[in-house]
């Protein structure tokens, strides 16, 4: 292929991805009530399109066409650059993600994911930290007390799962001997998948997972019944959107994050490879909604001592574990 | 940059207001500002003018030094998530920590006891049931209990049974809402509908038998104002076999959950010697150890003929809060039970002409009912002169009820004891020193309802 | 005498003015400027009426002392309850604040003042709690007109 | 108290996500209401098309609301409305203010005024809420009504 091909191959390939994972965002909204809904006993979003499948447009629709105000007391610049961080970052790593290998179609060579950087999993964790500048820099600027003290609340709990999720990878990492997620996807095709040599450091993902993502239990920069809605108090309209916008897609990615390195990602017999890892995604993000549906919120001060106190150094353990186990040959 | 560089406002600040109009009313007296308007004078400045006033009526903040760290002050209300209806709470944080909370209420005041003393002793049981919302049969009990005794008036048997059947049924929803409000508070969003799924059955149940879900009427001095309809009990004994089982799966959910354990348990602890003295009563004071339950201590409406424990737990936190009230939704369903299962026969209305309207069908053939049902409902009934107060259990504490009759047909006086609007007396000493989290959970096992506590 | 009576007696002789029982409850009317003492008798006393249940007020505009002040108290074992009585005063009607012994007589206190202008000596936060600070009046003074909105009907005749 | 205790909250949700919602599904679907419930009032007539109120005024009486007016009027030979000497020339509700506590139903010594089981009662004005006698009383049978003494005399019809 001349350059100038790649280049347009890369467009087009770039806009499928955005385009499947922005219906796929869509979804989520409306399955997530759905299933919320019928974890309680109710049914959920019904009166928009059948079985209310046409929510998601009619969200748009409404918070398109609210006012979009900026309140007196805001930092106008940051107010209105804050929403679109976590947006940029999410789909940004979007580009890490390896829906399937490289495939043969119509006489094309057809890579199924963005980019194969070698640190892709520093990129990945760093650019889901940069997100959640988005949600600090935006409740600061808002200039609003509960709005400020829950960005306090996402600085924190960001530091602090941060390290965790972090040091839960290492285990995959030393087995697999890349940073490189598509080596990782590789290297676990047709062999086993990482969650059963890695399982603690599977569910300490799914831990900080949950916190990363700002879901219950972990919700404490929004926490609705405290700080009403924390960082995102003051939004409306499009910004508002645009912050629900990067909370799903980041659900989305992350979920494909955590299949990628634990679940095998694209592996799978039968069936084509991002149908596969399509269906680990649905899987995680079910449980993440189940836990919604079924966990209060953590108090602050105890979220920071979970993370500290429990989850990082049973992940240091796990890397002390998987280091010895490897020190000693077993893995090959 | 700084916040509030915007400069002033044009606008009305009803805060602004509220500052204004406390200082007013402090010049009107010739006295200082008292601790709760001074906080409520400074809590927010929205213009540089109000910013030094504010400076000059808050001494807290004059006396803010360089280096000196100041508190933040946060208006939690009076519409706000948690805070159970129009409460508010003005606190100061230091960081997340609570410094000192200030409730704010009256945001609810309708001045029922003194509607009450222009409208008939008739009419007042329409205006007392809209007091304390969740628990509107207390309330009218209390209410119809007081005017009997000023009476000295037999209430019959059956209509006794059919008041500690639907007040135990309206324990039980009352404590369904702040279940299930409480675990929403706490993120626990699921037992929220359970609770409120099943508080819709109970409804169901009060319409049936009242012809109303919430505010009813059902209750009259005397008795009951019709009979149970056919098939009541058979509906209400159905729910109280499947009821335990619900209430496992809310147990199942919170009680062994460890987050919930972590909000709730070591939180909110005050001695019960200091409960007391705060006049707090009910599940608050139970979960302190003291087993204060005026169906136990001084027996009513023939509670003492029935089988019931009451719960009590010695930790006088949030958690204790919590066990001692679902263990009553339990103890609630025992009594139903029983009751069920000796409902005795007769009339449901004491027969005193008097006072209780007579029967219906002799209206059609009695010259004499006629004549007595027009004197009841036009003027009303008279009482004799006197005083009575009537406590009862209320799902919230001591539900009392002082009655004053200057022996005519209206109330001389009639003033509610709302047992919200003691304990919400609590919170401060409760919350202090605690997290803002903490005042969530704190707020919730307190279960104020702000309709009873403004009346 | 009653127990009750003979109690606030011994405490603080001459406070009792009136005491009898009426419909199953026990009424002590005390001195005004007495509530503290015989409040702090009754609760420290061998009656131990721990829990002050309620304070309320009502309006006699033609006695001479007006407001009829009455605290319920409350023995937590035994449910015996005592109703003691105090007159405030027609003009510029005062009692002493029984805040020192029951925090809880806080609310209940502001209460009266804000319903019916009655002044507690020692109250330490003295201020309206369920009008709007701003206030003119007190609403459940006999004297107080109910107001309200006249009720909207149509215009037919 | 098990060691599976924190989890057995996860299988109270699953097990509630397997059944049906209890959801009710408002416009479409109505549960009915319970013979006792109390809804939108009405005055009625008797079968032979006379009103059943007097406007004695009771219902005004007993209303803690104050919301009921009741203005009466004699009946003449000529403009026979109701059973009784009298008859309400006005009746009106002022729906915006009832409370729906049946004191009038109670109070009404000849059953002429009851509250019904329609509860679906919003409008979109003040003045829409304050329901008149026409909009209140049962509708006129299509028969006019025979002269109670005289079954069949159409010439009697009109001049009771």
């Amino acid at each position: 292929m001349t350059p100038q091909e790649t280049v347009v191959a890369m467009v087009i390939q770039g806009l499928i991805v955005v385009g499947v994972v922005f219906s796929a965002f869509a979804g989520l909204t409306v399955a997530e009530r759905k299933l919320l809904g019928r974890f309680q006993a109710r049914r959920g979003p019904n009166r928009a399109g059948p079985f209310g499948l046409l929510q998601p447009l009619a969200d748009i629709g409404k918070l398109t066409f609210k006012e979009d105000f900026i309140p007196a007391g805001a930092n106008r610049w940051l107010f209105r650059l804050a929403p679109m961080i976590p947006v940029i970052a999410a789909v940004a790593a979007l580009s890490l993600i390896p829906f399937g290998g490289v495939h043969e179609w119509f006489g094309t060579t057809v890579t199924l994911y963005g980019t194969d950087l070698s640190v892709g999993v520093l990129v990945f964790l760093a650019l889901s930290s940069l997100g959640a500048y988005g949600l600090i820099l935006g409740g600061w600027a808002s200039g609003n007390k509960y709005s400020l003290l829950g960005a306090a609340r996402n600085a924190a709990q960001l530091v602090s799962y941060e390290v965790a999720m972090g040091l839960s990878i290492v285990g995959v990492v030393m087995i697999s001997q890349s940073l490189s997620l598509v080596d990782i996807a590789n290297d676990q095709a047709g062999g086993i998948w990482y969650i059963l040599v890695q399982p603690i450091a599977f569910v300490v993902f799914m831990i900080a997972a949950i916190a990363e993502t700002n879901r219950i239990p972990f919700d404490l920069g929004e926490a609705e019944s405290e700080l009403i809605a924390g960082y995102n108090l003051e939004y409306g309209s499009v910004k508002f959107a645009m912050f629900m916008t990067a909370e799903y897609l980041s659900l989305i990615i992350i979920s494909a994050f955590g299949a990628t390195l634990f679940l095998g990602g694209p592996d799978g017999p039968w069936l084509p490879g991002f149908i596969w890892l399509g269906l680990k995604i649905s899987v995680l993000l079910f449980i993440f909604i189940w836990v919604r549906a079924t966990l209060p919120r953590f108090r602050y001060d105890r979220l920071m001592k979970f993370g500290w106190k429990v989850l990082i150094p049973i992940s240091t353990l796990n890397i002390l574990v998987t280091a010895i186990v490897l020190g000693l040959g077993f893995a090959n | 940059m700084t916040m509030g560089t915007a400069g002033p406002r044009s606008g009305n600040f009803p805060i602004a207001a509220e500052s204004r109009e406390a200082r007013e009313a402090a010049a009107r007296d010739g006295r200082a500002l008292t601790p709760t308007e001074r906080i409520i004078a400074g809590v927010e400045a929205r213009t540089p003018e109000e910013a030094i006033e504010r400076t000059l009526t808050n001494e807290m903040l004059a006396d803010a030094r360089p280096g000196v760290r100041q508190p933040m002050l946060i208006n939690l209300g009076p519409n706000h998530p948690s805070t159970h209806g129009v409460l508010r709470l003005i606190v100061e944080l230091d960081g997340e920590v609570v410094r000192e909370v200030t409730p704010v209420i009256g945001y609810l005041h309708t001045g029922i006891e003194k509607q009450c003393e222009n409208k008939t002793w008739w009419q007042g049981i329409t205006l007392v049931t809209r007091m304390d919302y969740l628990a509107p049969f207390a309330n009218i009990k209390a209410y119809t209990m007081s005017v009997e005794r000023l009476l000295q008036m037999e209430v019959p048997a059956r209509a006794q049974w059919i008041r500690v059947l639907l007040a135990e049924m309206n324990r039980l929803a009352s404590h369904l809402v702040w279940l299930g409000t409480s675990g929403l508070e706490l993120g626990a969003m699921s037992v929220f509908f359970y609770c409120y799924r099943e508080r819709d059955e109970m409804l169901d149940l009060f319409e049936m038998v009242s012809g109303e879900r919430m505010n009813h009427r059902y209750f009259q001095v005397g008795g009951c104002s019709d009979d149970l309809p056919p098939g009541f009990i058979e509906r209400v004994r159905a729910f109280t076999e499947e009821m335990p089982a619900r209430i496992d799966d809310y147990e199942a959910l919170l009680t062994g959950n460890p987050i919930w354990k972590d909000r709730m348990v070591g939180i909110g602890v005050l001695p019960a010697e200091q409960l007391l003295a705060l006049g707090v009563t009910g599940p608050t004071l139970r979960a302190a150890g003291v087993p204060y339950d005026l169906r136990k201590v001084a027996p009513y409406s023939g509670y003492q003929h029935f089988e019931f424990d009451v719960p009590t737990a010695t930790e006088g936190d949030c958690y204790a809060r919590y066990l001692v009230r679902v263990r009553e939704m339990r103890e609630s369903l025992r009594i139903i039970r029983q009751v069920l299962d000796g409902m005795p026969e007769g009339p449901v209305i004491a027969d005193d002409r008097k006072v209780v309207l007579p029967p219906r069908e002799e209206l059609a053939y009695s010259m004499e009912a006629l004549i007595h049902h027009f004197k009841l409902v036009s003027e009303g009934f008279t009482v004799p002169a006197g005083e009575a107060y009537v406590a009862i259990e209320s799902p919230r504490g001591e539900m009392g009820c002082y009655a004053v009759s200057d022996g005519g047909p209206r109330p001389y006086r009639i003033h509610m004891r709302d047992p919200s609007f003691v304990n919400l007396q609590a919170t401060a000493p409760l919350c202090k020193g605690g997290y803002l989290a903490d005042l969530i959970a704190i707020v919730a096992t307190l279960d104020p309802v702000m309709g009873g506590v403004d009346r | 005498m009653s127990d009750v009576a003979a109690q606030i007696e011994a405490a603080s002789p001459g406070a009792v003015v009136l005491e009898w029982e009426d419909l199953g409850e026990l009424t002590v009317e005390v001195r005004g400027d007495r509530i503290v003492e015989a409040c702090r008798a009754l609760r420290d006393g061998p009656s131990q009426y721990l829990l002050l249940s309620d304070i309320t007020c009502a309006d006699f505009p033609d006695e001479p002392g007006r407001f009829r002040m009455a605290y319920h108290l409350v023995n937590i074992a035994t449910g015996a309850r005592a109703r003691l009585r105090a007159w405030a005063g027609a003009s510029d009607p005062a009692v002493e604040s029984v805040t020192s012994i029951w925090p809880g007589a806080n609310w209940m206190e502001r209460e009266v003042y804000d319903q019916f202008g009655v002044h507690f000596h020692g109250h330490p936060d003295l201020c309206r709690i369920l009008n709007p600070l701003d206030w003119e009046g007190h609403p459940l003074r006999r004297d107080y007109p109910i107001g309200g909105e006249e009720v909207q009907f149509t215009d037919a005749v | 108290m098990g060691v599976l205790d924190p989890f057995k909250g996860f299988g109270v949700t699953f097990r509630t996500l397997l059944t049906k919602p209890v959801t009710i599904g408002y416009p479409e679907h109505r549960t009915p209401v319970y013979p006792r419930f109390r809804g939108r009032h009405r005055l009625w007539r008797f079968e032979n098309g006379l009103e059943k109120c007097v406007g004695c005024s009771l219902c005004a009486a007993a209303c803690p609301a104050d919301c009921i007016r009741v203005v009466a009027e004699e009946n003449t030979p000529g403009n026979r409305v109701s059973a009784g000497e009298r008859y309400a020339r006005i009746y009106e509700i002022n729906m915006a203010r009832c409370i729906f506590c049946g004191y009038c139903e109670v109070a009404c010594p000849f059953d002429a005024i009851t509250l019904e089981h329609s509860y679906e009662l919003s409008e979109y004005t003040r003045e829409a809420l304050i329901y008149t006698k026409d909009v209140l009383l049962e509708p006129a049978p299509k028969q006019p009504p025979l002269h109670p003494n005289v079954p069949g005399d159409p010439s009697l019809v009109g001049d009771v």
